[in-house]
Formats: C-alpha cells, sequence, structure tokens
C-alpha cells in the first residue's frame, strides 16, 4: 500500500507541473505538440527513475558535503545516455526537442526527487517514486501538449480534427504556452477545492 | 493677474446662498455648554465649580500648556454642572453647562461699536494679550494663535499673510466679516505685524468675492504695507501651504512649517478676534457662523456666542428642513458630519450646512479605474489611489515611502473620483497608523 | 582504453579544481548563522499570524535561540505542545502557560442598542472609529463592521447577521490576538479559557455613567456594584463605570449572573442554569 | 554591427524567458518584488557570464581537443554548480540583506537552465570568445528586463483583487503569457 | 426628521463617474465608426456589432458564473472595448474569429484580472494581437475602401480580387524589401489628403484620420483625457521618421505617411490613453508615449510587422507599473528642496 502510493502521489496529489510547479521550463517549451510532450515526459521519467535507483543505492557513500554535485553527476550521466540514445533510434523527436534533452539535468524536479526522496529511502521506493513523479510529469506534459496542439492546429497527436485554418497559432507559440498552462493549472486548482 | 497654488485643485459648485445676508446678532441661549476642548493641543483646566456665579468673558477654564488656550464664558449666569456632552467628534466630551442670567461683561471690555486705530500696545503685550482672550485659528483648525505668533529663534517672519479666501463652497462667514468689519481686520493686521515685526502684509481674497476684493483694497489703501491678492477660485486654496504657494509663490517643504518660508498665515476671522481682544480687550466668546444648505429657508450669517447648541442657530434660519438627511459642521469638503443637533457652537464652528438626504448619500464604491483623476487634483502632488490601497492592505511601509503624512485632508482626491471611491477615508486612517508608527520609532 | 582515461582525468581534474577553490573560499567567507534556529522554527506552525508579538515564525524562532530564559515567550498558536518541543532542541525548559481564547465585551445587539444615525463612510471599523463614537448611542460598543473577522487567519469568527455583532468559534480560536489587535474599540479581549472551558465574563465596555450607558443600550454595564456586592470571592471590580471580574480569583460560583440588572455578565459553557438550581437544593436537603 | 543585432536579438526578439522557456522557474519564483527581480539578474548576470566563459574554454581547450564532446553536459554542469555555490559564499558574507532576498534561488540558480542553455547555445551557435561574452551578458540583460517588468506587473497585481481562482501561479502565468504576446512584436526585428 | 447620515468628510461629489468617462469616449468614437461605415459598409456593421455583442455578452457571464460577482455591464467598459476591438480588425473578418477575439479580450485580458481597473494590459489590444498571431492571413485582407462597401462573407466572388488591397504600410514593407525604389511604390500609395480623410485599405476604425483627430478633440473638451500619451506619441513618430527621412530619402516614408497610416492615431488618441493601462503621472505619461512613438518606428521599420502601434502599446502596457513605481508625480514642496540642494 505504502509502495503503490510512492508510485501514485506523482500523478495528482503531488503532480510536479501542477501542483508543485516544478519543471516549468521543457513545459512550457517542448509541449507544442503532443508527441513533443509525452517524448520528453517519458524521457524524463527514465533519468529520474534510474538516477533515484542509484542515488538511493550509493546515498550511504557520498559524503553530505559533495552530495548536491555528486547528484547532478549522477544525473547528468543518465541524461547523457538518454541524449544518445535518442540521438540514434529516434533523431525527428531528438530534433524537435533539442535543447530541452541536455536541460532535463537542470530541470527542478530530478534534483528535487533525488534531494527530498532518493537520498532518504531504499531503491525500491526510490524507483517507484521516480517512476510516479516521472510518469505524472509525462501525463502533465502530454495534457498540456495535446491541448496546444489542439487549439493550435486543429490536431492530436497529428490527427486531424478540424481543418488547420481555424486554429489559433499563437498556442503552437510562446504565448499560448504560458497562457494555455495558467488556465490548466487554475481550472485544476478550482477542482481541488471544489474535491 | 489671478493667482493660485501651482499643483492640483478642484472647483466644487459653490452655492454660496448666504453670501451678503448680513451678519445678525443671534439671540443669547438660555443655556450654554462651553466645552473645555475647543483647539488643538491640550483640553484647558476648568476653573469653576458648580454653583459658581459667572459674567461674560470671565475665564472659566484655563490653559494647560503652552499648545492650549483659555477658555472664557459666553454669558453671564450659573455653573449648573460640569459634564460630558456629545461634541462634533461624535464623542462625550467634558463640558462647563451655565444656565444664563441676564447678560453682564466683565467690567474691563469695550463693548462699543468705534474704531481703534491707534495701537498702543507693544509687541509682547499684544501677543499676551491674545494669550489670555484665548483666540485660536477660527478658519476651523483652531490652532492657538499666540503659538503661531511666537516664531522660532534663528527664524525671521517677512511676510504676514491673511486668509480670506473661504474656499469651501457654501460657507460665507469670513466674506461678510470683510464686507462689514473691513476696517477692523486691517487694524487687527497691523497689530499682528506690529507683534510678528514685517512691514509687508497680503490678504488674500478669491475672486468669487469681488464686493469684498474691491471693499478691502479701496480700505487698504491708507494703510501701509497691506495689499490684496485677488485669487483665481480654486479649492483647497484655503489650506495653509496653498495660500503661501499662492501668494507669494514659495512652497513649504514637507514636514515643515510655514515660517520655514518666512510666512505667517492667519485668518481674517482671526484677526477681527486679535483686533477684539487688543483693542477691546474683548475675549473670544462669541463668533460669526454660517447657516446654509440647499433646501435652509433662510441661509444666514449670523454672530453667536460660544456654547449655543446649533439648533437654536438652525431654527433662526427657519428650522430644520424636513428633507434634511446630514447636517454637517464647516463646509462641505473638510466639515464634520454631526449625529445631534444639541452641539454647541465652538471656536471652531465656522459653518453649518445642512444637505438634503437625495445628496447626503455617497454613491457606491466601485473599481479603480486608474484615471489618475486624483493624482492630478491632489494639491499635495501624491499619488492618492495608491495611498488608500497601501493604506487598505495595511503596507504602512510603502505609505510612508509615498509621503502619506503630506495628505493636508482636503478631500479633493475623494470629490474627484468617477469610481466614489473613498480614497481619504482610507488615507486619514493611513495616516493617522503611519504617524503612531512615527512617533513611535522617535520615541525609542 | 585511452577515451575512458581521458574521460576519468578530465571529469576528476574538474571536480578537484572546483573543490579547492571552493573550500578555500567557503574558509575565507565564513558565515556564522546558529542551525539551532532553522530547527526550532520548524516546530512552529508556520501561521506568521505574530500572535507571540514577533513578526512571524522565523522571527520568533531567532527570539527562542537569543533568549536565556522562555519562559515569557508563547506561541499561542501551538500552544505548551509547540513550546515544549521547542523548549527540548534548546534545551530550555518551559512553563506550562493556561489556555486563553478571545472573548467580545460587548452584547449590544440591534435589538438592544438603537440606532440613532446611519454610517455611510468606507467599510471599515478603524475608519468609523477615528471618525465618530458609532451608529448607536453607546460610543464604546462594537461597530459590527467586522474588521476582527477579517483579521482572523484561523476561521474563528463570523459576524452574526442577526446580532451585528462577531461571534468568537471558540474551537478554532487559538487566541493569537490578531482580532483585539484589529478592533479599533479594543472590546475583544484574550482571556483565560477556564476550567472545563467555562468563564463569565462582564459583556461590556461602555465606560459612561450609568444612566448615559443604560440609555445607550439595554444590555449595557451600569456600574451599579450588585455583582461586586454578590461575589464572595472579591474577584469583581468596578473600575470607569465597568465592572471587571478577574479571572484569577473567579471561582465559577455563578452568584453574579443573577444579580445583574441588565444581563451584562455572560457565562459561557456552563450546564444549563436549572441543573445547577437542584444541585443546590440537593446540597441543602 | 554584428554584436549590436546579438544584443537585440538576445535582449528582445529571441529573449529568453519569453521566446526560448529559459529560465522560467526563477521568472515565476524571485518575481513577487522589484527589488529581489533586480538582485536576481545580478546574480544570474554574474553567473551567467563566468559560466560562459569557463565553459567555452573548457570546451575548446579540453573536450574539443579531446573529442570527448560528449562530456558536455556533465561537465558544464559541474562548473555552473561549483560556481554557483562559489557565489553564494561571497554573497552571504558580503551583502546578508541581498542574500537573504535572494534566499533560496541561489542554489537554484544551479539549476537554472538559462545559465546550462547560454553555455550550450554558446557552443552551438559556433560564436567566437568575444560573442560569446556578449550573448551571454544580452541574454542576462532579456532574462532582468523581462524579470523586473514582470515582477512590476505582479507587485501591481498584489494590491489588486485577483479572482480567487487565479490567484498566485495561473494569474502570473497569463501575465507572462501577455507580454510573450507584447514581445512578439518585435519579431524579425534581426 | 430622518435618521443623520455620518460620514467621513469630503460630503461633496464632482459627479463624476466611469459610466460618464466610458460613454464619453464611446461618443468620440462614433465619427471614426460613422466614416468607417461610410468606406467599408455591410462589413464595418458586422464587425462592430459582433465585437460590441460578443465583449458585453462575455462580461457578463463571466461575471455572473464565473466570478459570481454582481454584473456591472452597463458601466460602459465592456462595450468599449468591444467597440475599440472592432476598429483594430479588418471589416471582412469572419464571425467566428471576432467571436474569438473579443472572448480572449474579454476573458483573458481583463475578467481574468478581476474586471475593470485590474488588468495590466489593455483588452482590445489582447485581443487584436492574439487574433493576429493567430490568424495572419485573415487578419491582413483588407478589403478597399468603397468598391467593398457592400461586399461581406465573400457574396460577389468575381470580384473579390477588386475588394481586397493592403494596407499602404504593407505595400511599403513589401516594396522595400522587394528592392522597388521608393518613388516607384510612392506611387501606388494614396496620396496624402486621401490618407487624411481615410481613403486606403486597413482595419474598420483606424483609416479616416480627420474622424479620428475630431474626437480626440471631444475627450480633450471633455477633459477625459490629458494632452500628454497622445501629443507625445505623436511627436515621437514625426521626429523619428523625419530623421529617417532626412537620412535616407529614397528608403523611408516621411512623418506625415506614417502618422496618418497604421493606427497611429487610433492607438494615441484611443489605445494608448487608456485609463487603466495608461501611468499615472504626467511625467510618467510622456515616458510612456515616446516609448510607444520609438517602437512603433522600430517595429515598422526594421521588424516583420507592417504596422507595429499594437505591439508597442502592449510592451509600454507591460512597464506601466515600473514607470509608476518610479516616476512620481511632482510633489508641493520639492521645488524648493532640489533649489537648495
Amino acid at each position: 500500500m505504502n509502495q503503490w502510493n510512492n508510485f501514485s502521489k506523482g500523478f495528482f496529489k503531488e503532480n510536479a507541473v501542477f501542483t508543485l510547479l516544478l519543471g516549468m521550463c521543457p513545459t512550457l517549451g517542448v509541449t507544442s505538440s503532443a508527441i513533443n510532450g509525452l517524448g520528453m515526459g517519458l524521457a524524463t521519467a527514465f533519468v529520474l527513475t534510474m538516477s533515484n535507483i542509484v542515488i538511493a543505492l550509493i546515498k550511504d557513500l557520498i559524503p553530505d558535503k559533495v552530495r548536491i554535485p555528486s547528484f547532478i553527476v549522477v544525473i547528468a550521466t543518465f541524461v547523457t545516455i538518454v541524449e544518445m540514445l535518442m540521438q540514434a533510434y529516434l533523431p525527428s523527436l531528438f530534433e524537435s526537442l533539442g535543447l530541452f534533452i541536455p536541460l532535463i539535468v537542470v530541470n527542478c524536479i530530478v534534483l528535487g526527487r533525488a534531494e527530498a526522496f532518493a537520498s532518504k529511502n531504499n531503491a525500491i521506493s526510490s524507483m517507484l517514486d521516480g517512476l510516479g513523479m516521472g510518469l505524472g510529469f509525462a501525463m502533465a506534459l502530454t495534457i498540456l501538449g495535446t491541448f496546444r496542439e489542439f487549439l493550435g492546429s486543429g490536431k492530436i497527436f497529428n490527427m486531424t480534427i478540424f481543418p488547420e485554418d481555424y486554429g489559433m497559432l499563437v498556442f503552437v507559440l510562446a504565448p499560448g504556452a504560458f497562457i494555455a498552462l495558467g488556465y490548466l493549472i487554475a481550472f485544476i486548482n478550482n477542482m481541488k477545492k471544489t474535491a | 493677474m489671478l493667482k493660485t497654488f501651482s499643483l492640483g485643485g478642484v472647483h466644487p459648485e459653490e452655492n454660496k446662498f448666504s453670501a451678503g445676508q448680513k451678519i445678525e446678532t443671534l439671540e443669547i441661549p438660555e443655556q450654554v455648554s462651553v466645552l473645555v476642548a475647543q483647539h488643538i493641543g491640550g483640553p484647558a483646566e476648568v476653573a469653576v465649580d458648580k454653583g459658581d456665579q459667572v459674567k461674560v468673558g470671565q475665564i472659566i477654564a484655563t490653559a494647560a500648556g503652552f499648545v492650549s488656550t483659555n477658555i472664557h464664558s459666553p454669558v453671564s449666569g450659573t455653573v449648573l454642572k460640569i459634564d460630558t456632552i456629545i461634541d462634533a467628534s461624535g464623542y462625550r466630551k467634558k463640558a462647563i453647562i451655565i444656565k444664563t442670567e441676564g447678560d453682564e461683561w466683565e467690567a474691563n471690555i469695550d463693548r462699543s461699536e468705534t474704531l481703534v486705530k491707534e495701537i498702543t500696545a507693544t509687541p509682547q503685550e499684544i501677543i499676551r494679550k491674545i494669550t489670555n482672550a484665548g483666540i485660536v485659528g477660527l478658519g476651523g483648525a483652531t490652532f492657538p494663535s499666540h503659538v503661531k505668533l511666537s516664531v522660532p529663534p534663528g527664524k525671521k517672519c517677512e511676510v504676514l499673510i491673511l486668509n480670506g479666501v473661504e474656499c469651501e463652497p457654501y460657507l460665507t462667514s469670513d466674506h461678510q466679516l470683510m464686507m462689514e468689519k473691513g476696517e477692523e481686520i486691517l487694524v487687527g493686521t497691523k497689530i499682528l505685524m506690529k507683534a510678528l515685526n514685517v512691514d509687508k502684509a497680503i490678504i488674500g481674497i478669491e475672486n468669487n468675492k469681488k464686493d469684498a476684493i474691491e471693499k478691502m483694497s479701496e480700505l487698504s489703501k491708507s494703510y501701509d504695507g497691506i495689499s490684496i491678492q485677488p485669487l483665481k477660485v480654486q479649492y483647497p486654496q484655503g489650506g495653509e501651504k496653498q495660500l503661501i504657494d499662492a501668494c507669494i509663490g514659495k512652497q513649504v517643504p514637507s514636514g515643515k512649517l510655514p515660517i520655514e518660508v518666512g510666512a505667517v498665515v492667519q485668518n481674517t476671522g482671526t484677526v477681527f478676534a486679535v483686533y477684539e481682544a487688543v483693542q477691546k480687550n474683548k475675549p473670544l466668546f462669541e463668533r460669526v457662523v454660517t447657516v446654509t444648505g440647499k433646501s435652509v429657508k433662510k441661509p444666514s450669517n449670523f454672530k453667536a456666542r460660544i456654547g449655543t447648541p446649533i439648533s437654536q442657530l438652525i431654527d433662526a434660519a427657519g428650522g430644520l428642513p424636513e428633507d434634511t438627511g446630514k447636517i454637517i459642521g464647516g463646509g462641505p469638503m473638510m466639515g464634520k458630519a454631526l449625529t445631534t443637533t444639541d452641539i454647541p457652537v465652538t471656536k471652531g464652528s465656522s459653518g453649518i450646512l445642512i444637505m438634503p438626504e437625495e445628496i447626503a448619500k455617497r454613491k457606491p464604491s466601485q473599481n479603480c479605474i486608474r484615471c489618475a483623476k486624483c493624482v492630478s487634483v491632489c494639491p499635495m502632488g501624491l499619488s492618492p489611489y495608491l495611498l488608500m490601497t497601501v493604506s487598505e492592505k495595511s503596507v504602512w511601509d510603502r505609505a510612508e515611502e509615498e509621503k502619506i503624512m503630506d495628505c493636508i485632508e482636503c478631500g479633493s482626491c475623494s470629490f474627484t473620483c468617477p469610481s466614489s471611491r473613498p480614497l481619504l477615508d482610507y488615507i486619514r486612517l493611513g495616516k493617522g497608523t503611519v504617524g503612531q508608527i512615527i512617533r513611535n520609532r522617535t520615541n525609542k | 582504453m585511452n577515451v575512458i582515461s581521458i574521460t576519468i582525468i578530465t571529469l576528476a581534474s574538474l571536480g578537484v579544481a572546483a573543490a579547492i577553490i571552493l573550500y578555500f573560499v567557503a574558509q575565507k567567507f565564513k558565515v556564522f548563522e546558529d542551525p539551532r534556529i532553522d530547527e526550532v522554527e520548524e516546530v512552529l506552525p508556520a501561521a506568521n499570524c505574530g500572535g507571540c508579538g514577533f513578526p512571524g515564525c522565523r522571527a520568533f524562532a531567532e527570539a527562542l535561540v537569543k533568549a536565556d530564559d522562555i519562559s515569557d515567550l508563547n506561541c499561542p498558536v501551538g500552544g505548551a505542545d509547540t513550546m515544549s518541543k521547542a523548549a527540548s532542541i534548546l534545551g530550555k525548559k518551559v512553563q506550562a502557560a493556561a489556555p486563553t481564547v478571545a472573548v467580545l465585551k460587548c452584547n449590544g445587539t440591534c435589538e438592544s442598542r438603537p440606532r440613532l444615525n446611519h454610517y455611510d463612510g468606507a467599510e471599515s471599523c478603524s475608519i468609523a472609529a477615528s471618525l465618530y463614537g458609532g451608529e448607536t448611542g453607546c460610543s464604546y460598543g462594537c461597530l459590527g463592521m467586522g474588521e476582527c473577522v477579517d483579521a482572523c487567519q484561523f476561521n474563528a469568527m463570523y459576524m452574526d447577521k442577526e446580532t451585528g455583532l462577531p461571534v468568537i468559534k471558540e474551537e478554532n480560536c487559538v487566541s493569537c490576538g490578531a482580532c483585539v489587535a484589529a478592533c479599533p474599540k479594543k472590546i475583544i479581549e484574550i482571556r483565560k479559557q477556564g476550567p472545563k472551558n467555562r468563564r463569565i465574563y462582564v459583556a461590556c465596555a461602555n465606560k459612561d455613567k450609568g444612566g448615559v450607558a443604560k440609555k445607550a443600550c439595554s444590555s449595557a454595564c451600569i456600574a451599579c456594584s450588585k455583582c461586586m456586592k454578590a461575589c464572595p470571592f472579591g474577584a469583581i471590580i468596578v473600575h470607569q463605570n465597568v465592572a471587571q471580574i478577574n479571572p484569577e480569583t473567579c471561582r465559577y460560583c455563578r452568584k453574579c449572573t443573577p444579580e445583574c440588572p441588565t444581563g451584562a455578565i455572560l457565562e459561557a459553557n456552563f450546564p444549563p442554569k436549572k441543573e445547577k438550581k437542584e444541585l443546590v437544593k440537593d446540597k441543602a436537603e | 554591427m554584428e554584436y549590436v543585432l546579438i544584443i537585440i536579438s538576445a535582449i528582445f526578439v529571441n529573449n529568453i524567458v519569453l521566446n526560448q522557456f529559459l529560465g522560467i522557474c526563477p521568472f515565476l519564483g524571485v518575481s513577487k518584488k522589484i527589488s529581489t527581480a533586480i538582485g536576481m539578474t545580478g546574480a544570474v548576470t554574474f553567473v551567467m557570464v563566468i559560466a560562459t566563459i569557463v565553459t567555452y574554454l573548457i570546451q575548446k581547450l579540453v573536450l574539443d581537443p579531446f573529442g570527448i564532446a560528449y562530456l558536455q553536459t556533465i561537465s558544464f554542469i559541474l562548473i555552473i554548480a561549483a560556481l554557483v555555490q562559489l557565489v553564494e559564499i561571497i554573497l552571504k558574507k558580503v551583502s546578508p540583506p541581498l542574500y537573504q532576498a535572494l534566499g533560496v534561488f541561489l542554489p537554484l540558480i544551479t539549476t537554472n537552465c538559462a545559465i546550462l542553455g547560454v553555455a550550450i547555445m554558446t557552443i552551438q551557435k559556433d560564436f567566437n570568445l568575444v560573442e560569446a561574452v556578449v550573448f551571454a551578458a544580452s541574454t542576462a540583460i532579456g532574462f532582468g528586463l523581462a524579470l523586473v517588468t514582470f515582477a512590476g506587473i505582479r507587485e501591481q497585481l498584489d494590491l489588486m483583487d485577483i479572482p480567487k481562482g487565479m490567484k498566485g501561479t495561473p494569474i502570473a502565468l497569463v501575465v507572462a503569457g501577455l507580454l510573450a504576446l507584447a514581445f512578439m512584436g518585435f519579431s524579425g526585428i534581426v | 426628521m430622518n435618521t443623520l447620515t455620518v460620514s467621513p468628510s469630503p460630503h461633496v461629489h464632482s459627479g463624476d463617474s466611469v459610466k460618464k468617462n466610458m460613454y464619453g469616449v464611446i461618443i468620440a468614437l462614433l465619427p471614426a465608426l460613422a466614416a468607417s461605415i461610410f468606406y467599408f459598409g455591410i462589413g464595418a456593421v458586422v464587425v462592430t456589432i459582433t465585437s460590441v455583442l460578443a465583449c458585453v455578452v462575455f462580461e457578463y457571464l463571466i461575471q455572473k458564473y464565473l466570478l459570481k460577482n454582481k454584473p456591472s455591464i452597463f458601466d460602459g467598459s465592456a462595450a468599449l472595448t468591444g467597440l475599440l476591438l472592432a476598429f483594430n480588425l479588418p471589416t471582412y473578418l469572419p464571425i467566428w474569429i471576432i467571436i474569438i477575439g473579443s472572448l480572449v479580450a474579454i476573458g483573458i485580458g481583463k475578467m481574468s484580472f478581476g474586471g475593470l481597473g485590474n488588468n495590466p494590459f489593455n483588452p482590445a489590444l489582447v485581443g487584436r494581437v492574439f487574433l493576429l498571431i493567430s490568424f495572419p492571413v485573415q487578419m491582413t485582407t483588407w478589403p478597399t475602401p468603397i468598391i467593398s462597401r457592400l461586399h461581406y462573407f465573400g457574396i460577389t466572388p468575381e470580384i473579390l480580387d477588386a475588394t481586397t488591397g493592403a494596407t499602404p504600410l504593407s505595400i511599403l514593407k513589401e516594396g522595400v524589401s522587394n528592392g522597388v525604389a521608393n518613388a516607384e511604390i510612392m506611387q501606388q500609395l494614396p496620396s496624402l489628403s486621401e490618407l487624411f480623410f481615410g481613403l486606403m485599405g486597413g482595419s474598420a476604425g483606424e483609416s479616416a484620420a480627420a474622424a479620428l483627430i475630431l474626437g480626440g478633440l471631444y475627450l480633450l473638451i471633455k477633459k477625459i483625457i490629458t494632452w500628454h500619451i497622445p501629443v507625445s506619441i505623436i511627436g515621437t513618430v514625426v521626429i523619428f521618421t523625419t530623421l529617417l527621412k532626412l537620412i535616407h530619402p529614397d528608403l523611408y516614408a516621411g512623418p506625415a505617411f506614417h502618422l496618418l497610416t497604421g493606427g497611429v492615431l487610433l492607438g494615441a488618441i484611443f489605445m494608448a490613453t487608456d485609463y487603466v493601462t495608461s501611468p499615472m503621472s504626467h511625467k510618467g505619461m510622456l515616458i510612456f508615449g515616446i516609448g510607444i512613438g520609438v517602437i512603433t518606428v522600430l517595429i515598422r521599420i526594421f521588424g516583420s510587422f507592417p504596422e507595429g502601434v499594437s505591439f508597442a502599446i502592449l510592451i509600454m502596457n507591460g512597464f506601466v507599473p515600473l514607470i509608476d513605481k518610479y516616476i512620481k508625480p511632482k510633489r508641493f514642496g520639492e521645488v524648493i528642496k532640489t533649489q537648495k540642494a
């Protein structure tokens, strides 16, 4: 039960984007389409899970003073792995996510979970936590991506819902990202209040 | 050329219904309630006991400290009791209640109407007489006059400015006084000039009192050093700092007194009281009060004894109109709304304004639309919209930073606000709180 | 092999260089901050209500750490529990402060205080109070615009529309004193909660003479001193025309309550009166 | 002229926050007061310029010659982390009020993607060292411009009654969106 | 006697109200509306009515069902937003786009912040720029004046070519970027007097300079606005473009051309002077106006958008809180201090 909780809290109760407001840069930057959001979310989830496991395993070996730099090195390693993998197998996605892939390393959630959870819990819990948080993040990005893609170009996962002429281009661009996320959070806040 | 002050200002409807009404002497009331706190500063100490017999002009309460004044009996009779009554502030305050018997004056008071031009008293004597006579600023601020006349060491008074502006709508008491007692006012001015050791005096009069400007200009020809300055009609020109700016073009720095720019300002009514005190030995126990309003039958200017209940003045002006919604002690811009008609006339009562119900009520307050009209009318160059918001949200350090203490509470901002926001209400609250914070800080 | 070693060497030398620089700079720019402040702050309720008299929980934590004797300092929100935790961190002892609660010293409902005029200024008690005494003849009583309710962070107050007075929800009140500070008439008092949450207090603050007060409000204390005479413990005094019950000496005998001709003495959380009379009878028998 | 283009592009056209979505965390976090926003801008500018210089040198002198460009992410982030800690220690001593005001966000500069982003972008765009410095500085100024303007608006909104559901982050995001909308007017200038 | 009312001073009020100001601006816009209907006919009517109605209805719905406030649609501010939005749209715009624009203007631009007085950005411009970026094609399809009077909904497709044209500014921009000589471009452009009376393609309300100036004078006389913002914007645009013309007479159009086209007058008189989103002090207003002028010309000359007033105003709207914080009105007594210092 407790382990389930470790996993599930990332989806709603402690959702990184909607509740904790972490990882805003990729959230806004890559969600111009649902597929980009999903890809970025999964990449982050992978890094989050792996680094959580490793950090939970080595936490006792690291002196307290240098733990943050060490965590960062661990995270950066996995980010580099993701970067290489993606470049090799998903070049088009890699192209569209661009700079944001290496920037996973500075995503506040990853380091935040390492610091707040993995450095205090065992590997299994940490893995579940990382997986939950990561998938929650991926979910949030996909929702936002779907929303923006739908409003911006009338498509969802590249499937046309209504003719592109009717799409509001602004949602694909920067201002639309901010505005869409703003209203999404407002909506979720209100849901929480009534729930 | 008409002069005026340099920043802001508004022009409310003048509504001077009682203009040109001769000053009528009001019947002596059967009973008077004389408050012991009729001035800014410490309340006077009661000097009579229940049952004492008093004469007109006799001191019944003595000044408690430098910033305080004597209070004289306005009638002759018996002290009934010393009790608390509701005053203009809406709170109960200590008052001496005297039952009138006859009209017997102190022997040394000269009751004749003859003009005494020659000034025999020395400056010290003049100030002593003014102190003893309990004279305060009669424009409404009621600041003890002798304090204002005591120029602090190191400062030099260069010009005496007389406030004949009466910028408040409705009120006409100063106007009428100038028309009827012009000569006395000029002698009073000379007395003050002697006391202050200045050779220049300016009487500022707004252009809506053309007859007074003409009359005073004519009369002043025979008085050296006194000139009349006609001013454009603009509220709050009667504010001390605004009047100085308008008359001599100098601005008193923030937080400083007028003497900083070498000016002393006195109200024309006060100057008349000074004349009477110095030349006639008559202390301040009566004053001119305007009773006016849109539905008042007979808007008038009365000479009334201090302590007369205002109900008597209202009756003399034709009674309280049916549609009365609000009774204001003073003018519509800065006056205080009164809770009953039992409130007595005090030294600061310049007028009683009776407002019909439909204009007495405020319109509901709406959102600020940032139209900046309050900013452009503020005579002190403040940002009233911001001061109100920070006061409402209790951001006191910001309020102080925005110079809330400079506000003169003229009400131009609330007057002009299209959203009918209670700007001044909150600013006044903020000013009080910030003032307290500053005092606490300096005391520490 | 070569690539791996270069990788390792590069990263290691980078790390070592950074570590060395950091170490020296850290030595040079050392700032001492008592770590206990953070620990104490952790146990405080983080309401930042100012009930302790400090501008926030962090400031209170600092004060606790600095103080030699923390018996004067109290967090009303957290109560004894929090204070003992804080004390244990600091290795100091704490005296249990008696639990307190806010009470309203005015019972001038719309019914008992006829309205004499109509206030038309900004909706704020402080503004009305600085203008004048209030809409009724009593210039000491509640103005009814709920500034205290707005000040309460703990949802422990609401305005009763019927009476026009604020009501304190005891179960929520943490006696932080925000309402006391907010009330311009100073008619809210932080009072001892009393045994079993029972209290007897005078619900009036009118300092006018009896006649004036009575005219203004039918439930005003008229300073008749009957309660003072009825009190067997000398817990009641009449000061400035208002009776006051000293919570320290009051023994909750309830003899004063029926004596009051205007009903200005209120009892809170006592069992209904009848029961009590029976009890008295029982004893007599 | 080239430098002017870099500067205008970095400040207005491709504003790091409003257009590139980098540095959003501090943008939303430290923008409640103008004074802290200015302080944060200072810290970011300082770190960004230094970090860009150091990472540039590392890239050109170490990573490229040895052919280990894939270590870019790891080594850059290491350097940035060390630099931030350096700034933190110094600031704590030299200007405690500023340190207090910036509080938790100083360590967050480490995870401020703008810093790492700019370092990587400099390499990607193939700037020379001077261009890199100009680019970093003007990007930081662009960050500061957006941050301070945004803080000004938020400070004003603080005094207003925002609807309950919109209070806090949602309204901040909407304001950011509208600001980004306005800044789109600059597009095409360079 | 009635119960006396007690309130703090002042006890009188000027009688000014939000309503008066809002309707004052609407009245001032009427000449321009008339001109627009004269030139663009049915299209102008449809766009204006749709936009005003949609704004008022959205404001009412949001206030009533989302914010649960007392609806205050009769203060005229929503209608004004609608009118200003309509003035900034081409008269060929499909109704559904106008409705989206109104929703954005009222919903995002205004009500998200709590309604009138709280919005940092001009709602009508938020709506306009949002549409401009979302629907670049539809938003830059301009009807030709007079010829297109009777056409809306594409009723007469065979002469559609004759009914759509470009704005003078876009002709200029196009020409310059294609390297056409200035003199040649100038021949394609309407004459200055045609520009003054609005005989050109463009948004519904921005064309007729004469009508806009008339409205501006009305606002000034009624003291609804002060001269600071319009004069500083117009002045800056004139000075800036004159300088450019002097430096490169072949490349740049003159000040009169820039002033009369692309909504400079509409922006300067009606949009930038919006109470809520402009600075509070006169000094601040001047800075605000100069900023708008400079950014407008910059965008026109160097940017990818041919006009730029809307963007310039929105950008400066963003700076208003900073201007208000640091540029204070002149305080009483300050003069002496500086003299002494």
